[in-house]
C-alpha cells in the first residue's frame, strides 16, 4: 500500500519539473500590453483596460498595482509596458521616461461629520498639519485635541498635498496610514480627526471642508480656483510606441476621459 | 520490491534539502545586498540611534521604530503566547478528543484570514474602544499588540496540541499511578516532554508576530515616536519597510533595506532569547 | 562441532565507554543459547552487535571479527539489511507498530518483496502457530496490534520475526514484565523452535537460562566470565564469580 | 501557602478553560463582523462572474479561482521541499552545529515580513528570471514564505516518533529510507498535516507578498503564466482604496468558507487515515 506522503512527493516532484520545463515557455500569442504603479490610479486603469479590450480584442491589457515606485521601476526595466504615478514631481530615476498626464485629481481635507467647521484657509491647514494648532477651538470648534491622519512618506498625495500647501513638515505625531480607504476609515472613527484624501472616496462618513472658501468640484478644478490637484501621469522609455501607444492614445481620447470623469477622477482632456 | 539504492535517496533528500536552505539564503542575501550598501556610506550609530526619521531631507534614523517593534513583539507575545499555550493544554488534556477535532480546524481557520480584515476590524472596532476607555488616538501599541496577539494564537495553538498530543499515553498512566492530579502530570510529565515541540510553536508564533504587516500598519498608528505609553501611536520597523517601500527610490529604498537588516538581526536575538527563556520556565517547574 | 557465529576478540565502545572487552565465543547452530549476568554487563549491547542494530547509535564502534557461517558481519561486502532478514531479534518492552496485527506480521515479508496475498496469508498463520497466538487472534487479524495484552504482544513480536524466516533469533529478554502463564508459552514455543533455528537469548531470570538453554554464557563488567553446558554452569561452574552470581549471592 | 492538589486543579483547569473562552469568543467576533458585513453581497452572480467597474459591481470568480490555484503551487513546491529537508535533518545527517544552523535560520526566516519576500520575488522571479506578474512568481515566492513554518513543524512531528519504532523497523530488515516512509512519516502526519495548513492558510492570506509577484489583473488566468488577483488581494484593493466595501467583505466571507471548508476536509482526510492505521 504506497503511504500518501510518498504519492504526494511524486504528484508535486512531477509537477514542479513541468513548471521548470515550462518557465521558459511562450507567453501568450497575442500582444499585450502591461501597467504598472500607482495603486491609486490601478482601479481606474482596470476600468479602462476592461472598455479598451471590448473594442480591441486582440490586445490583452493587464493592471499591476505595488505603488508608483514600482510604477517607475517597471517601466525602467521593462517589466512593464506603461509606468502609473500620481507624484506631483517626479523622482530624479524617472528622467528617461516620458510623462503623460492622462487624469486629475483634487484632494479634499475631510473631518468628522459631528465636525462644526465648514472651510479652511491654507495658512490654517498648514497650522494643523504642522502641530501649531493642537485643539479644535483655536479654529472656533469643540474643544477637543486635533488627531492630524496622513499619508505616508513618499505617496503621491502626500508629496502632493505638502508641496502645493507648501511651508511645512508634518507634526510628530501624526497618524500615518498607507491608503486612501484606511484614511477615510480613521477619520469616520474619531471625531476630532483631520486628514486628506481623493475628492473620488467621498462618502456620508466624513465631511469634505472648502479650501480658501473653494468647494472641492470638477469645475472648481478645472477652472484652476481649487488648488489641491495633481496630474496622473502614464510613463513611456522614450517615445510611447506600438500597442503601449495605442492604448495612450484611447485614455486620452473623449471616450476615455468621460469614464474617467464619471468614476471619480478629473478629466485631463475637457 | 525493488529496493531504491539509499544512496540515491540520501542523494535526493540532501538535494531537496540544499535547494530549500540555498532558496531561504537567497533571500537573506537579497536583503543583505539591496541594505548593505546604505551601512557602509551612512555607518549604523547614526541609523541606528537617532530619532528622526525624514526620508525627503535624507535623515533616517529608526531608533524610535526599534524600540516600538521590541515592545510590539513583547505585547504580542504576552498575549499570544500564554493564552496560545493554555488553549493546547485544555484542548488536549481536559476535553473529549472529538471536540477538540471540530474545534481545532476551526481555530486554525484564524491562520487563514487576510491580516488586512484583521487591520480594518482594528481600526474600525479596536481602535474607537481603546479611545473612549483609556483616551489617546486609539490606534496604538496596544492596539497593535492585541490584534497581532490573536493573529499569532492559530500557529502557537495548532503547533503545541501536536507536540501535547505526541507525549504518549503512557507518561500521563505512569504519573496517574502516583497518585498524580490530572494537572500535575501535565505540569510535572507532559509539558516537559513536549517542551521542543512548545518552544518551536512560541518562536515560529513571534516570527509570525514580527513580520507581521499589513494588520500593523492599520492599528498601530505609525507615528514616528518613542512610545511612553501603550496608548501612544508608534511605527514598527516592519510597519516602516512595507508603509514606504511602494514609493522608496534611491537611498531611501536602501535605508528600508537596511531596515530588513537590522529586523534579521532582531529576530535572531529575540529568537534565542524566546528558546532560553521558555527552556527555563518549562524545564524550572520540575521543581 | 558446526559454527553458526564466531566472535573473535570483540569489542564495543558507545563514544568513549567501552561496553564489551575483548570477547571471543562460538555459537552452536540449532541450540538456544542463554546469556545471564547482573544488569550493565553487556548482554544487550553484544545482542545488537549481531544484527547491527547498533548502526543506529550515532557513536557506536566495535572492533575484533564477528563471523556468520564465516562471513565477518562487520565487513564491507554485508548489507546490514540482508544481515537483518537473516538475523530476527524480540526485544525486551513488545513494541508492536502502530498498525493492525495482520500488517505488523507481514512488514518484514512485504519488505522482502513478497506481494502475492495466499503467500502472505500462509506465512501469518505459520508464525502465529509458531508462537502459540494463532487460536487467540486468527478471527481478528484487523485489529490495531496496540488492542493486544502484554503477553499477546510479545508473542505477536516473536510471531512478526518468524515471519521473517530467519536463521537466527535474538531475543532481548522477552518475558520481562510478563505473567508466568505467557513465560511459560513463550519458553515452549522456543523450545519448539530450536530444531528450525539458532537462539540466543539473553535473561536476567538465571531459573529461564536453566530451564530452556542448552549452553549458557556468564557475562560480567563486559567480559565473558565462563560459558559451557547449562548443567555444568549452574552445578559446577569453573569461575568462583559464575559461583557467586548462580547462586544468588550477588547480581 | 500550597494549595491542596485537588483545589489547584480545579483553579487552573478554569483558568485555562477561560483561556480557552476567550480565545473562542475572539473567533466568533471575528467571523461573525465578517459574515454579517459580507454575507448580503454572496449570491450566484457574485461568485460566478468577473467583476466590472473596478470591483464596484458583478462578481469574484476570477479571484476565486486564483485563491485556489496560488495556495496550491505554493504547498506543491514547499511541502516536498520542507518535508524532505525535514527528514534529511532529522533522519540523515547527525545532530551537529550544521543542523541547528540550519534550523535557527529557518526559525529567523519564518519572522521575515511579506513584503521583503515580495520584493525579492519582484526582482528574482518577475524581472530576473522573466517570469512576469504571473501565478507561478507568486507561487514560487509563497512557497519559499512557508518553507521555514513547513520544515520545523515537520520536524518536531518526527523527532516526536518514538525510537522504539525505528529500531523495530530496522530489525525487521528495513532500510533507513523503508523506515521513515512506513514508520516515521505516517506517525508524523499530524504535525505536518498542521504544518501545511498553515502554509496554506498564509498563502491564501497573504496580500503584500502577492501583489509584487502574482499581480493584481483582475482577468480570469488562463495559464499559470497569466497574472491574476487573490481574494485577499481583491479585498486589499476593494477596502484600502476606498471602492467598495460591501463587495470588499462578501469577498472576505467566500474567503473565510472556503479556508473553513479546507481545513475541515484536510483535517477529516487526516484523521480518517490515522484510524485506518491504528
Amino acid at each position: 500500500m504506497k503511504t500518501p506522503k510518498s504519492l504526494i512527493r511524486i504528484l508535486s516532484f512531477s509537477v514542479l519539473s513541468l513548471l521548470s520545463a515550462w518557465t521558459a515557455g511562450c507567453r501568450s500569442g497575442k500582444s499585450s500590453v502591461t501597467l504598472a504603479g500607482s495603486t491609486a490610479f490601478q482601479p481606474f486603469a482596470e476600468k479602462l483596460a476592461e472598455r479598451y479590450m471590448l473594442i480591441h480584442p486582440e490586445i490583452g491589457v493587464t493592471v499591476q498595482g505595488g505603488g508608483s515606485a514600482v510604477g517607475i521601476q517597471s517601466a525602467l526595466s521593462g517589466a512593464a509596458d506603461i509606468g502609473m504615478a500620481d507624484l506631483v514631481r517626479l523622482p530624479a530615476e524617472a528622467a528617461e521616461l516620458q510623462p503623460v498626464t492622462v487624469a486629475k485629481d483634487g484632494i479634499v481635507i475631510v473631518v468628522h461629520p459631528s465636525n462644526p467647521l465648514s472651510g479652511l484657509t491654507l495658512d490654517q491647514i498648514r497650522g494643523l498639519f504642522n502641530g501649531t494648532i493642537r485643539n479644535w477651538k483655536e479654529l472656533g470648534g469643540s474643544d477637543a485635541a486635533v488627531t492630524v491622519v496622513s499619508r505616508e512618506a513618499g505617496s503621491g498625495t502626500r508629496t502632493s498635498f505638502e508641496q502645493i500647501v507648501g511651508g511645512f513638515s508634518l507634526t510628530g505625531d501624526a497618524i500615518i496610514q498607507d491608503s486612501n480607504g484606511t484614511i477615510r476609515e480613521t477619520v469616520a472613527n474619531d471625531a476630532s480627526a483631520v486628514g486628506y484624501l481623493s475628492h473620488g472616496l467621498l462618502n456620508e462618513k466624513i465631511k469634505a471642508l472648502q479650501v480658501d472658501g473653494v468647494d472641492c468640484t470638477v469645475e472648481a478644478i478645472q477652472a484652476g480656483r481649487y488648488s489641491l490637484v495633481r496630474p496622473i501621469f502614464l510613463l513611456t522609455r522614450g517615445a510611447p510606441t506600438g500597442a503601449a501607444a495605442a492604448f495612450i492614445e484611447y485614455v486620452r481620447s473623449p471616450d476615455a476621459q468621460k469614464v474617467i470623469g464619471e468614476s471619480g477622477l478629473i478629466p485631463a482632456i475637457q | 520490491m525493488i529496493r531504491i539504492g539509499e544512496k540515491t535517496v540520501r542523494r535526493l533528500l540532501m538535494a531537496a534539502a540544499f535547494s530549500a536552505i540555498g532558496g531561504l539564503l537567497l533571500i537573506a542575501l537579497f536583503i543583505f545586498k539591496e541594505g548593505l550598501s546604505f551601512f557602509i556610506e551612512t555607518g549604523f550609530r547614526r541609523f541606528l540611534f537617532s530619532d528622526v526619521w525624514d526620508p525627503q531631507s535624507g535623515r533616517f534614523g529608526i531608533f524610535p521604530m526599534l524600540v516600538a517593534s521590541l515592545w510590539v513583539t513583547l505585547g504580542a507575545m504576552t498575549l499570544g503566547a500564554p493564552l496560545g499555550v493554555s488553549v493546547a493544554i485544555f484542548l488536549v488534556e481536559f476535553v473529549p478528543r472529538s471536540v477538540m477535532r471540530v474545534v481545532k480546524p476551526t481555530i486554525e481557520l484564524l491562520a487563514g484570514i487576510p491580516s488586512v480584515v484583521y487591520g480594518f476590524i482594528g481600526v474600525m472596532v479596536l481602535a474607537p474602544f481603546i479611545r473612549s476607555s483609556f483616551g489617546g488616538p486609539g490606534l496604538s501599541l496596544l492596539a497593535a499588540s492585541f490584534i497581532l496577539g490573536v493573529m499569532i494564537l492559530p500557529t502557537i495553538i495548532s503547533i503545541s496540541v501536536d507536540a501535547i498530543t505526541a507525549v504518549p499515553a503512557s507518561y500521563r498512566e505512569g504519573s496517574f499511578a502516583l497518585g498524580a492530579t490530572r494537572w500535575q502530570t501535565v505540569r510535572m510529565v507532559v509539558l516537559k516532554a513536549a517542551r521542543s515541540g512548545i518552544i518551536a510553536s512560541v518562536i515560529l508564533g513571534m516570527g509570525r508576530a514580527v513580520g507581521e504587516t499589513m494588520a500593523v500598519i492599520m492599528v498601530a498608528g505609525n507615528a514616528v515616536k518613542i512610545p511612553h505609553s501603550p496608548l501612544d501611536s508608534v511605527r514598527t520597523l516592519t510597519a516602516n519597510i512595507a508603509l514606504e517601500m511602494g514609493y522608496a527610490t534611491g537611498r531611501h529604498r536602501e535605508a528600508l533595506f537596511a531596515t530588513g537588516i537590522v529586523l534579521f538581526v532582531v529576530i535572531m536575538i529575540l529568537n534565542t532569547a524566546a528558546g532560553v527563556m521558555v527552556r527555563k520556565r518549562v524545564s524550572g517547574k520540575r521543581g | 562441532m558446526p559454527v553458526k557465529f564466531s566472535i573473535q576478540r570483540l569489542s564495543t565502545y558507545y563514544g568513549s565507554v567501552q561496553a564489551l572487552r575483548s570477547l571471543s565465543m562460538d555459537v552452536a547452530p540449532n541450540r538456544i543459547l542463554g546469556i545471564i549476568g547482573p544488569a550493565g554487563s553487556g548482554k544487550t549491547s553484544f545482542l545488537r552487535t549481531l544484527n547491527r542494530l547498533n548502526d543506529l547509535l550515532p557513536d557506536f564502534r566495535a572492533e575484533g571479527r564477528v563471523l556468520l557461517d564465516g562471513v565477518d558481519i562487520n565487513g564491507p561486502d554485508t548489507d546490514p539489511v540482508l544481515l537483518r532478514r537473516r538475523v530476527g531479534m524480540v526485544f525486551a518492552m513488545p513494541v508492536p507498530l502502530p498498525m493492525s496485527i495482520y500488517e505488523n506480521l507481514v512488514y518484514g515479508p512485504k519488505l522482502t518483496g513478497i506481494r502475492d496475498y495466499q503467500r502472505l496469508g500462509e506465512i501469518v498463520e505459520k508464525s502465529l502457530r509458531a508462537a502459540f497466538l494463532w487460536d487467540e487472534v486468527k478471527d481478528r487479524l484487523n485489529l490495531p496490534a496496540l488492542r493486544l495484552s502484554g503477553g499477546q504482544q510479545q508473542r505477536l513480536c516473536l510471531a512478526r520475526t518468524l515471519a521473517l524466516s530467519p536463521e537466527v533469533i535474538l531475543l532481548d529478554e522477552p518475558s520481562s514484565g510478563l505473567d508466568p502463564i505467557s513465560t511459560a508459552r513463550i519458553e515452549e514455543a522456543l523450545a519448539e523452535l530450536k530444531s528450525a533455528y539458532t537462539i540466543i537469548l539473553v535473561t536476567n531470570n538465571t531459573k529461564q537460562a536453566s530451564r530452556v538453554a542448552d549452553e549458557t554464557a556468564f557475562f560480567l563488567m563486559g567480559e565473558l566470565i565462563e560459558i559451557g553446558p547449562t548443567e555444568k554452569i549452574f552445578t559446577a561452574p569453573k569461575d568462583r564469580r559464575t559461583e557467586d552470581y548462580v547462586t544468588g549471592r550477588f547480581g | 501557602m500550597r494549595l491542596p492538589p485537588r483545589l489547584t486543579q480545579a483553579f487552573v483547569v478554569s483558568l485555562l478553560g477561560l483561556a480557552t473562552a476567550a480565545t473562542l469568543v475572539i473567533l466568533v467576533f471575528v467571523i461573525v463582523f465578517i459574515l454579517r458585513k459580507g454575507l448580503p453581497a454572496i449570491d450566484s452572480e457574485f461568485l460566478f462572474t468577473k467583476p466590472q467597474d473596478m470591483g464596484r459591481a458583478g462578481g469574484i470568480l476570477p479571484t476565486l479561482v486564483a485563491s485556489v490555484i496560488l495556495p496550491l503551487i505554493a504547498v506543491a513546491i514547499a511541502a516536498p521541499l520542507g518535508i524532505s529537508t525535514a527528514v534529511y535533518l532529522t533522519e540523515y545527517t547527525r545532530e551537529s552545529r550544521v543542523t541547528r544552523m540550519i534550523r535557527f535560520g529557518a526559525d529567523c526566516l519564518a519572522g521575515i515580513p511579506s513584503i521583503l519576500f515580495g520584493l525579492f520575488g519582484f526582482i528574482f522571479f518577475v524581472t530576473i528570471l522573466r517570469m512576469g506578474w504571473s501565478l507561478l512568481s507568486g507561487g514560487l515566492t509563497l512557497a519559499l514564505m512557508i518553507l521555514p513554518t513547513i520544515i520545523r513543524t515537520t520536524e518536531e512531528a518526527i523527532r516526536a516518533v518514538p525510537n522504539a519504532y525505528r529500531e523495530v523497523s530496522t530489525s525487521l530488515g528495513a532500510t533507513r529510507f523503508r523506515t521513515t516512509a512506513k514508520v516515521v512519516l505516517p506517525n508524523a502526519l499530524p504535525g505536518i498535516v498542521t504544518g501545511i495548513m498553515l502554509g496554506v492558510g498564509r498563502s491564501i492570506g497573504e496580500t503584500a507578498a502577492v501583489i509584487f509577484t502574482a499581480g493584481s489583473s483582475l482577468r480570469m488566468p488562463a495559464s499559470i503564466f497569466d497574472s491574476s488577483r487573490t481574494m485577499s488581494v481583491h479585498f486589499y484593493i476593494l477596502a484600502r482604496e476606498g471602492l467598495s466595501s460591501e463587495m470588499a467583505y462578501g469577498t472576505a466571507a467566500v474567503l473565510i468558507l472556503s479556508v473553513l471548508a479546507v481545513n475541515l476536509v484536510a483535517y477529516g482526510l487526516m484523521n480518517r487515515f490515522i484510524r485506518r492505521r491504528s
